[in-house]
């Protein structure tokens, strides 16, 4: 690692703020799809299914 | 006042959910704050001198463009029937549903106002005096737009006649608004006199605003 | 409790809709206004609901709390729904409950009298324009109000919505209530008819 | 395994779940090497340290059209094969690849001000990309306006078509309005002039970044075929008179 010279504070801000946005993208893809797998199965545990005889939960 | 309440946490959830109608108004006042630059030239000593004006007049037009469907929604759909009978008297449920546009809009604007400082070279001190004014100055663009708004739904009419009714109206609040912001960054004005005309400004069109909107809403019954 | 109206006159852009109409209704009693298109039914149910101005005539509710006018004691259904797409079915319905002074408790009851607990969180905006309806009529349950005004209440409600909200009129007349009603169809309960034809 | 086995929502949603963590560490494999790499890169002779910053703004910079790109092509599934999986592809990578601009510009600006002395400085390649940005989030917008997805996928679809052709005459127009006025640019990469020593990190990344946004994307696309099947679920609970009560 090379000393990072009278700008350093602004490299390592770059490199933090694309680490924290790339940090919430991933934060927030594997929040939502664990909320929209909970709302499917309360769905299905209220006894709607999309076509009869085939489950949305054995699809994915 | 859990009536009141009800209202502006309505309004600011439509808000919020539908179409993103306040994100909108943020997105609008970038575009027109970005568009400046094309037409004056990237020079920055001059932007730096424009910049309060810049944001100032996105500010207002983005606040001022998105009132239109204020009351027109409500007329639309029926609630402002529902509204105009209730026990809670019109000019309050007027002041609350402005009070929830102003948080749904004006306040992501003042928001916003620190990067597009940025992007026309304003320093620090400029950046908060601009931000501080718009907080000030941005009620009395939305309860005087609101009479506006009223009007549209007496007249079944919208967009751009209201802006040309409520445009006129906004000019004193644009003069001491810019002001304010000039005097706190370059002089030679004190910066306290265009800031308490402007609060002054600001408090009388809590008071008048209310009251027209609902006197017009009254009128325009049918 | 009396609601009357005397000598009524109604303009709509400078055109008279209907002049010298007399009505009342009391306590416990239904009252359909019935007639053709452009008799002046749905201006009639604006009028007392405070909605329209008078052109002439009084409207006067005896009986009724001294210190709030006619409007506020009333309920008016009209062809909107006043539902906003964007809320839930319940959260519609308390903001409805909150703003207008009703009781909390009564929401989740008046949804389940209308059948539409079971779809209580979804948006409103996947709602049938029948449920749409039931939605409305909800409001009536969840806020007491001693006069109905509806227009065309049963409109878009199928067979099984309008015998519910036959059930629901009647409580609302046996509680003491007092309903108009604007209807092309017979309502299900014992009313007195108001005919209003076009040429007065 | 065909394309129109692909198209299908369902084994969209299988394939989807098996690939998706291979994809995944693959990133994190080559976003590693690539951050090390550019750890271990030299300086610039003119720019000191501060070209390090080079290794993340420019694979931003790529994204942003890159994705851009993609959505054109989506768009075109959309308006010529009306398939909802293009209208999923569209839609989904509309946020991300606002993200990545967004880092563009954030990083863009914070390279620039070493050389400026301002955050932000009018610059040609700057201000394009400001402009995508602001594309971006008007598509967002829009897609958050119309309530009817395939409705919105379609009014999305002729608005990113029309960007996609318009955004060579924005950069002309920009490049030609900034020549006018000439502030000096830091963004010097034509490719050869560009070191080698510089050129293999840059590489390694623009691909990791490449990849993180191809697992981003297939990861938002599972979630939004999810979102549409829980929403026709709901439609049909409420459909269903009382029957679930």
């Amino acid at each position: 690692m090379t000393p990072l010279g009278p700008y350093a504070s602004f490299i390592v801000t770059s490199y933090a703020l694309v680490a924290a946005v790339i940090a919430v993208l991933i934060g927030w893809v594997m929040v939502d799809y664990r909320r929209q797998k909970a709302r499917l199965h309360d769905l299905e545990a209220s006894g709607v299914t999309r076509r009869s005889g085939r489950s949305a939960a054995k699809i994915s | 006042m859990i009536a009141l309440s009800a209202l502006v946490r309505r309004d600011v959830r439509v808000a919020l959910r539908v179409g993103g109608g306040a994100l909108i108004g943020v997105l609008f006042f970038l575009t027109v704050v970005v568009l400046m630059p094309f037409a004056v030239g990237p020079d920055l000593a001059l932007l730096k001198q424009l910049g309060p004006a810049i944001l100032w007049l996105g500010a207002l037009l983005a606040s001022l463009l998105t009132l239109d469907r204020l009351f027109m929604a409500d007329h639309e759909d029926g609630s402002l029937d529902v509204i105009l009978m209730s026990r809670t008297p019109l000019e309050l449920a007027c002041a609350a549903k402005a009070l929830a546009h102003w948080l749904a809009v004006g306040l992501p604007l003042i928001i916003a106002t620190p990067v597009l400082g940025l992007l026309l070279n304003l320093d620090g001190a400029a950046t908060g005096a601009v931000a501080l004014t718009l907080f000030v100055g941005t009620p009395a663009l939305t309860f005087t737009g609101m009479i506006g708004a009223a009007l549209a739904v007496t007249l079944r009419r919208g967009g751009l006649l209201l802006a040309v009714l409520v445009l006129p109206l906004s000019i004193p609040v644009l003069i001491f608004g810019v002001a304010a912001s000039q005097a706190a960054i370059s002089g030679p004005l004190p910066f306290g006199t265009p800031f308490s005309i402007l609060c002054a400004l600001s408090l009388a069109s809590l008071v008048i605003g209310p009251f027209a909107a609902a006197m017009s809403l009254r009128q325009g019954l049918d | 409790m009396k609601l009357t109206g005397r000598g009524l006159r109604c303009e709509r852009g400078q055109r008279e809709v209907f002049s010298g109409l007399d009505f009342m209704v009391a306590a416990g009693e239904a009252v359909a206004v019935t007639g053709p298109n452009g008799a002046g039914k749905t201006s009639l149910l604006r009028l007392t609901a405070g909605l329209l101005a008078l052109a002439g005539g009084s409207i006067a509710l005896e009986g009724g709390e001294p210190d709030l006018t006619l409007p506020e004691q009333a309920h008016y259904l009209g062809h909107r729904d006043a539902l906003k797409p964007a809320l839930s079915v319940s959260e519609n319905l308390s903001f409805w409950q909150d703003f207008l002074g009703g009781d909390a408790a009564e929401t989740s009851h008046a949804l389940s009298v209308v059948g539409l607990d079971h779809v209580a969180h979804l948006p409103a905006a996947v709602l049938s324009a029948g449920q749409r309806r039931r939605l409305s009529v909800a409001r009536l349950l969840a806020v007491k109000r001693p006069v109905w005004l509806l227009d065309e209440p049963t409109s878009a409600l199928d067979t099984e919505g309008q015998n519910t909200f036959a059930a629901i009129m009647t409580g609302h007349l046996a509680g003491g209530g007092l309903i108009l009603a604007a209807t092309h169809a017979p309502l299900d309960v014992a009313a007195r008819e108001l005919r209003m034809g076009a040429v007065g | 395994m065909t394309l129109t086995d692909l198209a299908n929502p369902s084994r969209f949603l299988s394939l989807a779940t098996r690939i998706l963590p291979w994809l995944a560490a693959a990133t994190a494999l080559l976003l590693a090497i690539g951050l090390y790499l550019s750890a271990t890169a030299p300086d610039d002779y003119q720019q000191g340290a501060t070209v390090k910053i080079m290794f993340i703004h420019v694979p931003n910079a790529w994204l942003s059209m890159f994705v851009w790109g993609v959505m054109s092509v989506a768009a075109l599934g959309t308006l010529v094969w009306r398939h909802p999986l293009a209208d999923v592809a569209q839609k989904t990578a509309a946020p991300i690849g606002a993200a990545f601009t967004f880092l563009a510009l954030v990083t863009g600006s914070l390279w620039g001000r070493p050389m400026w002395g301002t955050y932000w400085q009018w610059d040609a390649r700057l201000t394009s990309v400001l402009i995508l940005f602001l594309m971006y989030l008007g598509l967002m917008a829009l897609w958050r306006a119309v309530d009817d997805p395939s409705r919105a996928a379609r009014a999305a679809a002729v608005l990113t078509l029309v960007g996609a052709i318009n955004i060579p005459i924005i950069k002309f127009s920009v490049d030609w309005w900034n020549t006018l006025h000439q502030p000096a640019s830091v963004f010097r990469m034509g490719g050869s002039t560009l070191d080698r020593a510089f050129l293999i990190p840059l590489l390694v990344m623009a691909v990791g970044f490449t990849l993180l946004f191809l697992t981003l994307h297939i990861a938002a696309m599972r979630n939004e075929i999810l979102r549409r099947r829980v929403r026709t679920l709901q439609m049909l609970q409420a459909s269903k008179p009382r029957a679930a009560a």
